[in-house]
């Protein structure tokens, strides 16, 4: 072992003035950070080994412990920042690839954050939603072009297959897999209880969640794992993953390892064997060969199941979801490039992709333009945060809204970023059943179900204050909007005035 | 419906809570040749520990005969009863008649013929309240103690008067102390903790004969003594059955119903015998968990419910001077040892069931054990090794885990 | 300062309208002083009415009022009618020069029908032939706005009070079945002449009150389908949604209503089997076209009237019979000044409509 | 009645319901305090190994062998909860002998301990279920 060229990231400061010995740090932490000295009887930490979970701090019973950020500091500069030195000694070290999980952590401006939303006053009353309906129901679906009348006069219902929700939100793909059976069970059981869909992601749908079929969207990517018939009909919906917000153009790779026991049999996948994930569909190279799929599938389903497209937010992102609309898909799902993931090289997770904002704002407006908008509805994910964001996303032209890492975060996750090494303290991404037993799903699914109510009432009372009493009048309704700081291309894309006008 | 006891321990009051749990207004009446409030009996070498006083040795509280309704005749012996009258008669010629009757006399010492003890003044029995008061008044600091039998009362009476006296000498003709519980090893391990509390053990040894206050002992040797205490053994008190042609062995004989031969007659706690699950036999168990349990048991039935009491198992759970232990039923089979430093511990086996235990240290948990031969659990449906190693829930199966912690409420 | 369809002005209404349901023609007098009364709920910054029935000589023409800033797009204005109709008759709409109304703008109108060849050309069915030159005019030819451009019936309008409006357009000498006015109370506007209701596309014609939150949602949704929102007023959006489900989507009047102000899920979840499936169907085909916010609105078309409410009632509408007549107003105090003696007066609930056609049906 | 329930599929060891259960019997407000430099004797108690743990506190029977069996009636039912007065306790352990799930352990002062589901502590509620970080431990009705 040559030099360490790597000073902790963070400290575990214990206040031994508060510490009882209990060692439920010790216990608790996975990655084996605290330990108990015997003979001097106090508890020790190896900072080295900390990353910043905060399992220990919660469960501390008396807050002795907090982890903060070392000021241990390189000679860093607005060029040379610590993080790009840091990363040049470990890819000196490794000579590998550099991997990381979640969403990209960059300093790139954040769009909702720069939209301001309106409220009525004096000439439009605002609704007050604690005494009159406020509607959040949604449905996703293609809409039909033209009416349909039988000998009577009397209207057919000639809607294509959709979904409703309760609220215009659903939790977006994690595969079982990347997240554990409990986070998976917490997920399924909250879209039942909220009456949203959750998505299995790309890893199958485990036989013991087939009976939250009707709260699913069963997810088709590239390496087709767990995909069969009884799969693509237990779910409400059937979305085909053609890219990811973290890491576009990329596919994924599960490692022999963490195909065990049940992942194995869900995935369809010998145990041991690695699962890919090819970066395309090698039945896609072509926005024709999509249209393929898209039927095969609705074929497969005889014709009751919505088809999805997911993309990631690229460059030319209006174009792409153009001609995903005239593929017969119902629905287009985009997902920006700070999305989640479990596992992602670092430097497409920081580097790849566009802004949802920017990339829901274009295809909308282009879609509306083209006179396709009614064919499809828009969804969109990567990073929303709070219902604010999702108000935005609504009046900006999303019909409704994917969460992935607010799910997680509401399921105890601290965003430490270390999905991929397998050990999350909070049982949500790892297959290790005492780390996943951690996870409870009474408790989980009950605290999702909170949040994504909690984020309705507060839907409600933004509509409310806007004089809007049904989540469709606010859908693509951008005069509700204003933007903050933004130059005239920036509105101009976004399709929003500035503060003021 | 008029109830009448016979008896004031613990089985009375398990029959009057018995009888309650069914029926709220019969008249209970409650006989007892003691005056006293209902007291723990065993408490009485506490008492004389000062480990606890004749307040708190109360058994229940002080209300209990009005808040469970009873009539209360204390001081007044039963001296006979007319069955077929269904009547009894006390030994102030009162008579009292009964719908139900319950027989809950207990027992009392048994002194075996000794020569020559009528010539010692200061001799006592260990059984009841009036005997400790009495044998109390009659130690000094520098008393001579001498105790016959080193049982359950004579060792549990030696540790409460230790501190009173000068000194102490037991004297047992068994070869072994607490014989009727220990082995002969666990019974070496209690003996040298004892022993170290400067009390003298005369094992395999009787004594031949007494002059005043002095006994003369099988194996040659005299014993000054100034105070003298019997506790060789106990008698249950039959006679009352007896006398009518109830059946009756050791104790009274009665079904798992606690019901006597005769008809509307019932009977519980030491004055009977109970079927040992342990040893498939009839015997005297004078336990006061045992008693309670018939004496509810009994109670209920005589209201008109239905109880079995049918899992009746020899246990005790005692100590002496810091050092405890558990044993429970019969010390019979294979036997597993674990005797590790201030933990000795023997487990028999027999059948594929747990059958008996002796702990003595570290008893925690040891219900566990004592659960597993009361319900003649197959030790094949548990970890044996884990249950032996130590008493553990972890032992049973997920689903019978389950069932136990999720909601499961015991009963007997 | 930005004028009307530069930037979105909210306004606050008077609204009435009065209905003759044997069809008979009475004159302009009565709607103008039913609308005089609720003088306080407009600021002179303008007025309009329209009428059904006043032109039965030139009856299968296109009546086209059109403001011209001045002659140059007039010329350009009427070379492009030319280029595309039959222009059967042509004049100045008569005036009477009235204190309330200035800037008067050049005010023509023109009886057309489609020249065949330009119809057949197209591939368009007559009236979507017609709206797109109206359209067309209104988005491409400098300082000209057709504001009425139905058959048989006729929009006038102007800034100023409603009363003063009727009186400059000389209305009591035109006699309708069927009268709509409207009195406007915009909250910052310099005045736009275009920019006063009602709001016409060929048939139809809107006088509102109110400010519809849905407002963008419902432009975006309406331009995707051919219009061109170019006032960004309510009664603009409000009249292309109507156009488009009953004239491009063939949706009655009642199965409009269901859309634009559709019952709550709550309601609809508790309706009969029947009538919860045609209400879900519509509101989800159509959900983008649900308008939500206040608005009252009588809405004019041939041969008949309907009046609705937005589905909470946040603005004020009331409705009147007698005889043959209907009466719907903002206020009923608009209503008893031309009649004393109502049958019946009732407000609607919201998202209720009120529809009113002639005996025998529309002609 | 709501009895205090362990479900040892979500159980993880952590020991806290223990400590939880150490500081509400000791009334203090403050758990360092408390507990800074004590060795616990908790009234609840965790058995673990092999990945399986699950805590055992008094099940609080209807027909409960420790209270039949208790030698001094010490041990009694007060509105359900079964309830040790340490006053009139003298130690015997006849309860530890008899109770089937080992729910009962000597306490500190030569008495039992036994739990009472913190009604005869500040906390007033069970603390070993507050303390639970994955509501393995439950306050119920069954």
């Amino acid at each position: 072992m040559g030099i360490n060229y790597l000073y902790p990231e963070y400290e575990v400061v214990r206040n031994m003035d508060r510490c009882i010995n209990c060692r439920v740090c010790e216990r608790q932490c996975a990655n084996e950070v605290h330990s108990f000295d015997e003979e001097r009887k106090i508890m020790c930490s190896d900072d080295a080994l900390c990353v910043n979970c905060h399992r220990c701090v919660s469960l501390c019973p008396t807050r002795a412990l907090k982890i903060v950020k070392t000021d241990h500091t390189f000679k860093e500069n607005a060029n040379w920042s610590g993080r790009a030195i840091t990363e040049i000694y470990k890819q000196a070290e490794s000579g590998g690839v550099l991997l990381s999980s979640m969403g990209n952590p960059n300093n790139y401006p954040v769009y909702f954050d720069k939209i301001l939303i309106n409220a009525s006053q004096v000439t439009n009353p605002s609704i007050d939603p604690l005494r009159e309906p406020m509607e959040t129901k949604v449905f996703l679906g293609s809409k039909p072009k033209k009416i349909e009348r039988d000998k009577d006069g009397k209207l057919i219902n000639n809607l294509s297959a959709g979904v409703e929700l309760a609220m215009p939100i659903m939790f977006s793909a994690m595969s079982y897999g990347s997240i554990s059976y409990n986070a998976h069970e917490s997920l399924a059981r909250a879209a039942q209880e909220a009456g949203i869909l959750y998505n299995t992601g790309e890893g199958g749908l485990h036989k013991d969640f087939y009976q939250y079929g009707s709260n699913t969207i069963v997810q088709v990517a590239s390496g087709r794992f767990g995909v069969h018939k009884d799969y693509l009909e237990a779910g409400a919906a059937i979305e085909i993953k053609m890219g990811q917000g973290a890491k576009p153009g990329i596919g994924g790779h599960l490692p022999g390892a963490k195909i065990v026991g049940d992942i194995s049999k869900t995935r369809m996948v010998p145990e041991g064997s690695d699962a890919i994930s090819p970066a395309p569909h090698h039945d896609i190279y072509s926005i024709e060969d999509l249209r393929q799929l898209v039927y095969s599938l609705k074929e497969a389903t005889d014709y009751k199941k919505p088809v999805i497209v997911k993309i990631a937010a690229v460059h030319n992102v209006a174009a792409i979801a153009s001609g995903i609309a005239r593929s017969g898909a119902d629905i287009i799902a985009i997902d920006g490039f700070r999305g989640g993931t479990g596992a992602a090289p670092t430097r497409i997770r920081d580097n790849v992709g566009i802004p949802i904002e920017l990339a829901l704002a274009s295809v909308d407006q282009r879609l509306r333009d083209e006179g396709i908008r009614d064919n499809v509805s828009i969804v969109i994910g990567g990073s929303i945060r709070n219902s604010g964001d999702i108000v935005k996303a609504i009046a900006l032209g999303a019909d409704a809204v994917y969460i992935g890492t607010a799910a997680l975060i509401a399921l105890g996750c601290h965003l430490c970023r270390s999905c991929h090494l397998g050990k999350c303290n909070w049982g949500i991404a790892t297959q290790r059943p005492e780390l996943v037993k951690r996870l409870n799903p009474n408790v989980g699914y009950q605290r999702l179900v909170n949040l994504v109510r909690a984020w309705n009432h507060e839907i409600k009372e933004m509509m409310g204050g806007m004089g809007i009493n049904s989540i469709e009048s606010l859908k693509g309704n951008r005069l509700m909007l204003r933007g903050l700081g933004l130059n005239e291309k920036e509105l101009q894309i976004l399709g929003i005035k500035h503060g003021g006008e | 419906m008029k109830y009448v006891i016979i008896g004031n321990s613990t089985a009375a009051v398990g029959a009057i809570e018995g009888i309650r749990k069914i029926d709220l207004d019969g008249e209970i009446t409650v006989v007892s040749k003691e005056p006293y409030h209902v007291y723990s009996r065993p408490l009485i070498s506490y008492l004389l520990y000062g480990k606890t006083d004749e307040e708190r040795m109360k058994y229940r509280k002080d209300n209990f005969y009005e808040a469970m309704n009873c009539k209360t005749i204390l001081g007044r012996e039963a001296m006979q009863v007319h069955h077929e009258r269904k009547e009894v008669e006390l030994d102030d010629d009162t008579v009292i008649n009964y719908d139900k009757l319950l027989i809950a006399t207990g027992s009392e010492p048994f002194i075996p013929p000794m020569e020559g003890i009528e010539s010692v003044k200061d001799k006592f029995t260990f059984m009841s309240l009036d005997d400790a008061k009495n044998l109390e008044k009659a130690l000094s600091p520098d008393s001579k103690v001498l105790i016959i039998g080193a049982g359950l009362i004579g060792l549990k009476c030696a540790e409460g008067i230790r501190k009173k006296v000068g000194s102490i000498t037991v004297v047992d003709l068994a070869d072994r102390i607490l014989s009727s519980i220990l082995d002969q090893e666990g019974a070496k391990v209690v003996q040298s903790h004892i022993e170290k509390e400067n009390i003298q053990f005369v094992l395999k040894t009787q004594v031949t004969k007494f002059l005043n206050n002095k006994a003369l002992l099988s194996n040659g040797e005299e014993i000054d003594f100034d105070v003298l205490v019997l506790a060789v053994g106990v008698r249950p008190n039959v006679d009352l059955i007896k006398e009518i042609n109830g059946k009756v062995n050791r104790g009274i004989v009665v079904d798992e119903f606690c019901r006597t031969s005769l008809s509307d007659i019932y009977a519980a706690g030491d004055c009977c015998e109970s079927y040992d699950i342990t040893t498939d036999q009839n015997r005297v168990l004078a336990l006061l968990p045992n008693a309670y349990m018939m004496g509810e048991c009994a109670g209920i039935n005589m209201a008109g419910g239905e109880k079995v009491y049918d899992k009746a198992i020899p246990m005790n759970s005692i100590g002496f001077f810091g050092l405890h232990m558990v044993t429970a039923g019969s010390y019979d089979g294979e036997v597993y040892t674990q005797n590790e430093s201030g933990q000795y511990k023997k487990l028999f086996i027999k059948d594929g069931l747990l059958k008996g235990y002796i702990i003595i240290g570290n008893i925690e948990k040891a219900g566990i054990y004592t659960s597993l031969i009361r319900e003649k659990t197959p030790l094949s449906e548990i970890d044996f090794e884990l249950i032996c190693s130590r008493p553990s829930l972890m032992a049973f199966s997920k689903i019978e885990r389950k069932k136990k912690l999720g909601g499961a409420i015991y009963g007997y | 300062m930005l004028k009307e369809g530069e930037i979105r002005i909210p306004s606050g209404c008077a609204i009435s309208g009065i209905f003759s349901k044997s069809g008979k023609r009475i004159s302009g007098e009565s709607i103008i002083k039913s609308i005089a009364t609720m003088h306080d709920r407009s600021n002179g910054l303008g007025g309009g009415f329209a009428a059904y029935g006043i032109y039965p000589e030139y009856k299968d023409y296109y009546a086209f009022h059109i403001f011209y800033d001045g002659n140059i797009s007039k010329k350009e204005c009427e070379e492009f009618l030319e280029r595309h109709f039959d222009i059967i008759n042509l004049s100045k709409i008569p005036t009477r020069k009235t204190p309330g109304i200035t800037d008067v703008p050049l005010i023509w109108r023109y009886f057309v029908t489609p020249l065949p060849t330009k119809l057949n050309e197209s591939q368009l069915d007559e009236k979507e032939f017609v709206a797109r030159c109206v359209m067309k005019i209104n988005t491409k030819i400098n300082g000209a706005y057709v504001f009425s451009s139905g058959k048989n019936m006729g929009v006038f309008k102007a800034v100023g009070y409603p009363e003063d409006v009727g009186e400059f357009y000389r209305l009591s000498e035109y006699e309708g079945y069927s009268w709509t006015a409207h009195g406007r109370y915009p909250t910052n506007t310099p005045g736009w002449w275009g920019g006063a209701h009602p709001f016409a596309l060929l048939d139809y014609s809107v006088v509102h009150n109110g400010e519809i939150s849905s407002y963008d949602a419902n432009r975006r949704s309406i331009e995707m389908y051919g219009y061109k929102c170019t006032l960004q007023t309510d009664t603009e959006v409000i009249t292309y949604i109507i156009d488009y489900l009953n004239r491009k989507i063939g949706l009655n009047l009642e199965e409009i209503s269901a859309v634009v102000a559709a019952p709550f899920w709550q309601v609809i979840d508790r309706m009969p089997k029947e009538e919860k499936e045609k209400y879900t169907y519509l509101r989800s085909a159509f959900a983008s076209l649900l308008i939500t916010g206040p608005f009252s609105i009588l809405v004019g078309f041939d041969g008949g009237m309907m009046a609705l409410n937005d589905r909470l009632k946040l603005r004020s509408m009331v409705v009147g019979e007698k005889d043959d007549m209907v009466y719907m107003a903002s206020e009923e105090c608009a209503i008893r000044v031309i009649e004393q003696n109502l049958d019946k007066v009732w407000s609607p609930q919201g998202g209720e409509a009120v529809i009113v056609t002639l005996n025998g049906g529309a002609k | 009645m709501r009895r205090v329930y362990v479900n040892e599929e979500w159980c993880l060891g952590c020991h806290l319901c223990e400590y939880y259960c150490a500081f509400a019997n000791s009334n203090e407000k403050d758990m360092a305090k408390a507990l800074k430099n004590v060795t616990i004797h908790p009234r609840i108690q965790l058995e673990e190994g092999n990945n399986i743990n699950f805590a055992v506190s008094c099940r609080h029977c209807e027909e409960p062998l420790c209270v039949k069996g208790c030698i001094t009636g010490a041990l009694s039912i007060k509105d359900g909860v079964i309830t040790a007065d340490t006053n009139k306790c003298i130690g015997c352990y006849t309860c530890i002998l008899c109770c089937p799930y080992g729910a009962i352990s000597p306490g500190e002062h030569g008495v039992i301990q036994k739990c009472e589901l913190c009604t005869n502590n500040i906390k007033g509620t069970p603390h070993c279920v507050v303390g639970c970080p994955n509501s393995a431990i439950v306050f119920e009705e069954r």
